[in-house]
């Protein structure tokens, strides 16, 4: 626009197009509302589609075909050594994220969500300014922040866009196979991003902070994805913290104490993958009666609205866990309160899932946050060894285990490790959303042989007597 | 966080309001949009709706209260988690975050601590929309979960609970309001037959001087036992007067009305009956003679029944008055009269004559304590007597006149008495003029 | 670097073939068909006489004010001679001769400068727009429809007329830059009659000539004699060959002179000398050709004579005609007709009240 | 139905009649490539090619001028001058030919051709880009002032101003030009030139508008309605010129009371002329003086003050409350 300040009116904006802000805004337009959706990207999908999950699982899934192959071999059949091609794998990557961004595209205009590409920021409660945009501002009824959150970054580090330190979207772009590959942080990202360049030929080195990988998730889980790790990592170092990294025109130093004296490590690249912060600094949230906390994070209520009335915050950027399925719902939830329903966000059972090789995935009570917290919970274990179809995919290593409250014998939490995790857990989520007790999940009648009854068997040993194993009997 | 509710600047010059109503109780829990309060500029009576959600926790000012622009009025507790009954936490790092803040410590780590109600999230979704707490609903499904269908069993009953079980806010004590300033109408329980269904109907706000007349009129008439007192005025003789004298009244720029010399009749009576001229404080239990004769003249405008009050009738001139009068009744017709020239008045006097009305009852103006009606004159056959005694039927103007008054506070007798009083001032403008040396 | 002499695309020539003392340049002496120079000589010898004979008309208080042609014939003659009847016409208001040579009749010029609309009415099949007073704004329309004719490709061209004066006006400008732009099919005709009103050619451009104001533009340029009917034929043949070939738009001054006054209401004694007006007068295009046409023999003077007396009773019946048709053209109501395409509601009442006012005339002349 | 803005519907209305008249082309400057400044024209290039959008050197006067050309030969052109403030170097094509041709050559030629320009304030634009000159056009006999209020009447408007027989002055408000979506059929729609608009009903004050304006004039008619009970009508002009006397006329004749409102400046204004049709036709029937709220008989101020020279909600109740307290 040459002249002029377009000023647009709209009853609900949503500021950014990840899976909370669409989430948000196809529900609010489903609702009746007039919306209005600005994300900087020239396309929806936010950071899950371009930069993070989608790119990152699509390579993952051309890392479990290596893995598979290699795996193939004592089953008889020998692919050879992969013959891999960058440029064609970037280009399925993008395909990938075409096909998604177009429908989502197709989706938006269908429901008559206006797309805005611009970066917004608020001059009062009711109204933002939008840069880069054919409008340069508007003013709603409603707001809903959905801005997510960026990689956090070593303060003593800049990190130089397109140098060779990392962060994930950057390691996304796969831009060379580096022989090395110094990964600092072992949570997820880490775990994820350093298994695909593993798999790719690099060498992987993986520094946590902590004494053990994914801190947060119950240890028994990680143990087999530890186990696994350490064979296809060339070496991972726990209790390490990393302050700063040095880069060169040719590679990445790092220093590290040991035995009371620094060494020095040479890199081909690093990646950084050490937690992530909201992006709720460059909003202009000063103009506006939204409070934040001391860490960035906007602070909301159940119905996701803010201290501003006017004002609903979603996904990333209000903190929690920090995933796309997480932020959907809230999104759905701040659109439907703000459509006059009365909704909530009342989830007991929010599934995560870690794309390593064996996969993890849990949902609702966990072992650490139960004795954390005192509550009184029974566990029972399903190793899949026991499992036939575990056998004839090769894949004994993983388990199923379930969370119970002993009184009641309701499911509380469940925890899968190994293939597929990432499918197996819903039923588990479904199962506690509904209130059911294992034993509702022991009598519901699993297909043989599939991985799915790993959890009807964990129910099972609730009862007493799983089929396929022999229960210890304490 | 508390946040301050100020008066706002309802524009158009206008920069003090009168609190006309409060309907909110501290500590009562408001969501933004609810009406506050109920104020009054010298433009229009207002509803004010909340522009927070949140909790009473000050109220500044009291009904019948002047607030300027910018004042204090009420200050609410605008904490961000209000949803009174949260969902129980399950853990969940959603519901960790909502624990750091401190103001709401206390009810969420005590609802932690009670395990969630095993409910489906359709269930739990449809309890939210009937407002029902999961906790108070007795399961029926297998290992104590809760179903649709016991949630919504305890919604139907729910009604029936709430209305023996808990007590309604109590309605703010009966206090004597000042006649500017009644409390809002209690909306009423019947329920309106659909009237569209007989034809065409058109839904009109209520609001403003209409509501506020209403709410003045309902108080009267329910507080005060009204008696009326009719009789008919020969005004054969003061309308001869009157023509005499309209032209010149009217060059003083005044009008020569009826109305005028029934100030100045009322005026003599108010004197000779100071009853008439009181307030009844039921409070103090007493009856309050006011030394001043302040005239409320009723007068009809647009946007309803407006009393501008004419002060001191007793020491002006009926040439001061009818320019004063004409004056009140411009200014409240045009709406730019001051809120002063509507206060302070301690009888009113109504004249539907010029309308055409005949015979008809007034309501007492509260806390006044009587109100003088007129009717239309119209010619009628009259009986006179001459000096000898002799009848005749002859065609006289007569005016219809009704006294209605506090049955409290004074008797028939007297009311008989001073409305004699004011007849005999009418009928012969001699009278009139003595009485009013 | 350095600095040189651009060599630009376009030159600008002077064209004469027959001067004014009768000499021929053989070489640049057009091919023209006898029938062909018949009928110029009509167009100008109806245009000199009909011009004429107005004056006379208007000096009786019989026609209103007029831009007389006298002295200019060749200029408009010489040209539009080469359009066809599909091209276009687009006249400013000094080019009756012309007008009359598309097919506007004597007729209607008169009703025209009598003060009637129908006077600006174009024939049927003429493609020609009425003649333009705002100098220089019909210069764009030309270019209109030359775009239009090119996006309908078509082989139509548009020619267009101008004075001296209009090449001081923001439309000549902005018309011949967008035609360069768009090698639009216009054909600029300039009759640069060294007047416009009262002001000189030298205080209208400080250019040597006219025609090189077509170099900045970017576009073929020519100044031609424009009181030499041959010249002014041979440059616009080939302006037009070049239009209609899409070689796009061509600027031709017709250096020629205005003998007479402005309009009618003007007396140019007061600001030009009559010794200037004596000299051009010596140059006259029509006794030009016409001493042409005889030393070549394609007419003999009794021709000549049989002609003058067949335009003296043209003209004649013209101005017959036109007095009849203006007896009956009296409806002031027409004074609303043809404004939009249907009279709006608000203009139907405007005109009602008129009629109504008319009305109470005719009762008032009934009854006085 | 999709939802669009003032822009995205324009340009709706020039793709489909452009695919269905071939005889339909654009002029303008920066309207190919770029789409025009506001993007009315976006991707009209690509679709219909550089004979038929035409970019034209910066020479306003020549974009109306050749436009009257490719009228009266036969097309239908519609010329976008990018600010009307700039609509005065051609002013002279419209006053002394568009407007005329067709009288002039007693229905001969005529020029079916649209001026389309972006007017009036709001969008804190720099000078000359901020004014409402509608009167002008509104006072050219032989010429039509179009002026819509939304996406779906521009739109809708903008289809008949094409097919319309005569030179059409087509006002587009800046201010709406992207502040509000509104559903607009992807079917053809069409409203007629010439015809007022009801559109907002109510008995106890009619308030006239057009353009703009409209947004402010239904937002005050809400608030009168919501805190005085006072049921406005409103009636949005759509047209100016040839004015549609009947439904204002009808409707003063219902309500007794008027307001108009423009943001042109007052004098001589299109009020003016509003104003003197309801005195001939409505004025028994008026219960107080009709009242007008404009913009000042100033220059429209640098756009930091602006806002206060626009008619204002505040302003257009203030007005509608007067009505109220003077009686005749």
């Amino acid at each position: 626009m040459v002249m002029g300040d377009m000023q647009m009116s709209t009853d609900l904006l949503v500021i950014g197009g990840g899976p909370g802000g669409y989430g948000a805004a196809f529900r609010a337009a489903d609702l009746g509302l007039d919306v209005i959706m600005v994300d900087p990207l020239p396309r929806p999908g936010g950071l899950c589609l371009h930069k993070g999950c989608i790119p990152s699982k699509t390579f993952l899934h051309v890392t479990e075909l290596i893995i598979d192959a290699a795996r193939a071999e004592k089953m008889g059949i020998g692919f050879g050594r992969p013959k891999i091609d960058l440029a064609a794998m970037r280009a399925w990557k993008e395909q990938v994220i075409d096909s998604i961004a177009n429908s989502l595209i197709t989706l938006a205009k269908q429901r008559g969500v206006l797309l805005v590409q611009g970066t917004a920021r608020f001059e009062s409660s009711t109204s933002v300014r939008i840069s880069g945009a054919d409008i340069s501002g508007v003013r709603f009824k409603h707001c809903i922040i959905a801005t997510g959150s960026r990689p956090l970054e070593l303060s003593g580090t800049p990190r130089i866009a397109g140098g060779r330190i990392m962060d994930s979207a950057a390691a996304l772009t796969l831009p060379d196979i580096p022989k090395n590959l110094l990964v600092v942080g072992g949570g997820y990202v880490g775990l994820e991003l350093g298994s695909i360049y593993a798999a790719l030929g690099c060498q992987v080195t993986l520094l946590e902070r902590e004494n053990r990988l994914l801190a947060q998730v119950d240890a028994d889980l990680v143990q087999p994805v530890q186990e696994r790790l350490s064979s296809l990592f060339a070496d991972i170092r726990f209790g390490v913290q990393v302050d700063a990294l040095e880069e060169q025109s040719h590679g990445v130093t790092v220093s590290l104490p040991r035995d009371g004296k620094i060494e020095q490590h040479q890199f081909d690249r690093a990646l950084l993958a050490i937690g992530r912060i909201p992006n709720s600094g460059e909003l202009g949230l000063e103009q506006t009666e939204v409070q934040i906390d001391s860490r960035g994070f906007i602070q909301i209520d159940a119905q996701q609205q803010t201290t501003d009335a006017r004002i609903f915050a979603v996904g990333d950027v209000v903190g929690g866990v920090m995933l796309a399925h997480k932020a959907t719902r809230e999104g759905r939830i701040a659109a439907e309160v703000i459509a006059g329903q009365k909704s909530g966000f009342d989830a007991r059972a929010l599934p995560a899932v870690v794309y390593t090789d064996p996969q993890i995935s849990w949902c609702g009570l966990t072992e650490q946050q139960a004795t954390a917290e005192n509550t009184p919970y029974a566990v029972r274990k399903f190793p899949w060894k026991y499992s036939s179809r575990a056998q004839t995919m090769g894949i004994t290593d993983g388990f199923t285990k379930l969370l119970t409250d002993p009184q009641t014998g309701r499911i509380l939490g469940a925890g899968i490790a190994g293939r597929n995790a990432e499918s197996l857990i819903s039923e588990a989520a479904l199962a506690i959303e509904m209130g059911a007790l294992a034993e509702d999940l022991a009598l519901t009648i699993h297909p043989h042989p599939t991985l799915s009854e790993t959890e009807a068997e964990a129910a099972e040993i609730f009862q007493g007597s799983p089929t396929h194993m022999l229960p210890s009997r304490k | 966080m508390t946040t301050s509710f100020r008066l706002p600047d309802l524009g158009e010059g206008v920069h003090e309001a009168e609190i006309l109503a409060l309907p909110v109780t501290i500590g009562q829990a408001v969501a933004e949009g609810d009406v506050i309060m109920e104020i009054e500029t010298d433009k229009a009576a207002v509803e004010i709706p909340s522009p927070y959600t949140g909790t009473v926790q000050e109220i500044m000012v009291k009904v019948g209260d002047m607030a300027v622009v910018g004042d204090v009025l009420i200050t609410f507790a605008t904490d961000t988690v209000q949803d009174t009954a949260p969902p129980p936490g399950d853990g969940s790092p959603h519901q960790k975050k909502k624990e750091a803040k401190p103001a709401d410590q206390q009810p969420a780590a005590q609802e932690r601590k009670r395990s969630p109600v095993p409910a489906s999230p359709s269930t739990r979704r449809l309890a939210r929309e009937l407002d029902v707490d999961l906790y108070a609903v007795t399961p029926t499904g297998t290992g104590g979960i809760v179903t649709k269908e016991d949630v919504e069993a305890y919604a139907k009953k729910k009604p029936a609970l709430d209305a023996t079980g808990t007590v309604p806010e109590p309605p703010a004590p009966a206090e004597p309001t000042p006649a500017e300033a009644a409390p809002p109408l209690p909306a009423g329980r019947t329920t309106l037959p659909d009237f569209s269904r007989w034809g065409k109907i058109e839904r009109r706000p209520f609001r403003s001087i209409r509501r506020a007349t209403a709410a003045q009129m309902t108080s009267s008439w329910t507080q005060i036992p009204h008696v009326h007192c009719q009789d008919d005025v020969d005004i054969t003789k003061l309308e001869a007067f009157r023509q005499k004298h309209k032209s010149e009244i009217e060059a003083a720029g005044g009008r020569l009305t009826m109305t005028l010399f029934a100030i100045k009749a009322v005026a003599t009576a108010l004197k000779n009956y100071p009853y008439f001229n009181a307030s009844l404080d039921l409070q103090s239990q007493e009856i309050i003679i006011k030394r001043f004769f302040n005239i409320g003249i009723a007068v009809d405008t647009e946007k309803g029944l407006m009393v501008p009050v004419i002060k001191d009738v007793d020491r002006k001139s009926i040439k001061e008055l009818a320019v004063e009068v004409h004056g009140a009744i411009e200014r409240v017709r045009t709406g730019t009269h001051s809120r002063e020239e509507m206060q302070g008045g301690t009888f009113t006097i109504t004249n539907a004559g010029a309308l055409g009305g005949s015979h008809f009852s007034a309501i007492i103006n509260h806390p006044e304590v009587a109100i003088l009606g007129l009717g239309q004159g119209r010619m009628q056959p009259a009986v006179v007597t001459d000096e000898r005694g002799r009848h005749e039927i002859v065609p006289r103007l007569i005016m219809p006149i009704v006294l209605c008054f506090d049955h409290r506070v004074v008797d028939g007798a007297d009311a008989v008495r001073f409305l004699r009083l004011v007849i005999d001032a009418l009928e012969d403008p001699d009278e009139l003029l003595m009485t009013m040396i | 670097m350095g600095r040189k002499h651009l060599a630009l695309t376009n030159n600008i020539d002077h064209l004469s073939i027959l001067d004014e003392n009768g000499i021929l340049d053989l070489e640049l002496e057009p091919e023209i068909t006898n029938e062909a120079h018949l009928k110029m000589l009509h167009a100008m010898l109806l245009g000199r006489r009909f011009d004429e004979r107005m004056l006379d008309l208007q000096r009786q208080g019989r026609i209103g004010t007029f831009p007389p042609i006298k002295g200019q014939e060749a200029a408009q003659i010489g040209t539009v001679a080469l359009l066809r009847d599909s091209d276009w016409l687009v006249p400013a208001f000094r080019e009756t001769a012309a007008e009359i040579m598309r097919g506007r009749s004597m007729e209607s010029v008169l009703l025209y400068y009598n003060g009637y609309n129908e006077g600006t009415i174009i024939a049927e099949k003429q493609r020609d727009m009425p003649m333009s007073v705002p100098v220089a704004s019909q210069i764009l329309h030309a270019v209109g429809l030359g775009l239009a004719a090119q996006y309908r490709k078509t082989e139509e061209v548009v020619m267009t007329f101008f004075g001296d004066g209009a090449t001081s006006e923001g439309d000549f400008h902005e018309g011949l830059n967008c035609a360069a732009v768009y090698q639009a099919p216009v054909i600029f005709v300039c009759q640069n009659n060294q007047w416009a009103i009262s002001v000189p050619l030298a205080r209208q451009t400080h250019s040597e000539t006219l025609a090189q104001k077509a170099l900045a533009y970017g576009m073929p340029g020519i100044q031609i004699d424009g009181n030499d009917i041959l010249a002014v034929h041979a440059a616009t043949a080939e302006a037009v060959d070049r239009a209609r070939s899409g070689g796009g738009p061509t600027f031709i001054e017709c250096v020629t002179y205005r003998v007479m006054m402005h309009t009618t209401a003007d007396d140019p004694r007061k600001y030009r000398s009559e010794e200037e007006v004596e000299a051009w007068k010596k140059k006259d295009p029509l006794l030009r050709y016409q001493q042409y046409l005889l030393t070549k023999d394609i007419v003999a003077q009794n021709d000549l004579d049989a002609l003058e007396a067949e335009i003296k009773q043209q003209i004649q019946t013209a101005i017959d005609r036109a007095e009849e048709q203006m007896q009956k053209l009296g409806e002031p109501l027409a004074m609303f007709d043809h404004l939009y395409a249907e009279l709006p509601a608000s203009l139907a009442k405007q005109r009602a009240e008129l009629a109504h006012e008319l009305d109470d005339i005719d009762r008032e002349v009934d009854h006085g | 139905m999709a939802k669009m803005t003032m822009v995205e519907a324009l340009n709706l209305a020039l793709r489909q009649e452009m695919a269905k008249d071939d005889s339909i082309l654009l002029l303008g400057q920066d309207i190919g490539r770029d789409g025009g400044v506001f993007r009315v024209t976006d991707h009209l290039l690509d679709e219909f090619g550089s004979e038929r959008v035409i970019d034209t050197p910066l020479a306003e006067a020549a974009i109306v001028g050749m436009s009257v050309g490719m009228a009266v030969y036969g097309l239908k052109p519609v010329c976008e001058i990018q600010f009307s403030g700039f609509s005065y170097q051609n002013f002279h094509q419209l006053e002394n030919h568009a407007a005329r041709m067709r009288w002039r050559t007693q229905g001969r030629l005529s020029v079916p051709m649209v001026m389309r320009a972006p007017y009036g304030g709001g969008v804190r634009a720099l000078e000359h880009h901020s004014e409402s000159r509608e009167a002008y056009w509104a006072h050219t006999p032989g010429l039509k002032m179009v002026i819509p209020s939304g996406p779906r009447s521009a739109r809708a408007l903008l289809v008949s101003a094409i097919r319309d027989p005569d030179p059409v002055i087509f006002y587009e408000a800046k201010a709406l030009y992207r502040a509000f979506r509104e559903e607009v059929p992807e079917e053809e729609e069409t409203l007629p030139i010439g015809k007022a608009h009801i559109a907002r009903a109510g008995d106890d004050l009619t308030i006239i508008a057009y353009g703009a304006m409209l947004r402010p004039v239904l937002e005050a008619a809400e608030e009168l309605q919501q805190t005085e009970g006072i049921a406005a009508e409103v009636i949005d002009l759509l047209t100016l010129s040839p004015l549609d006397e009947s439904v204002m006329v009808e409707s003063v004749k219902k309500t007794g009371r008027a307001v108009v409102v423009h943001e042109a400046p007052r004098s001589f204004g299109p009020g003016a002329e509003i104003v003197t049709r309801l005195m001939e036709s409505a004025f028994y029937y008026l219960e107080a003086p009709i009242e007008r709220v404009t913009g000042f008989d100033i220059i429209i101020p640098y756009f930091s003050r602006e806002k206060s020279y626009l008619p204002s909600v505040k302003r257009i109740k203030a007005a509608a409350r007067k009505t109220f307290n003077t009686s005749i």
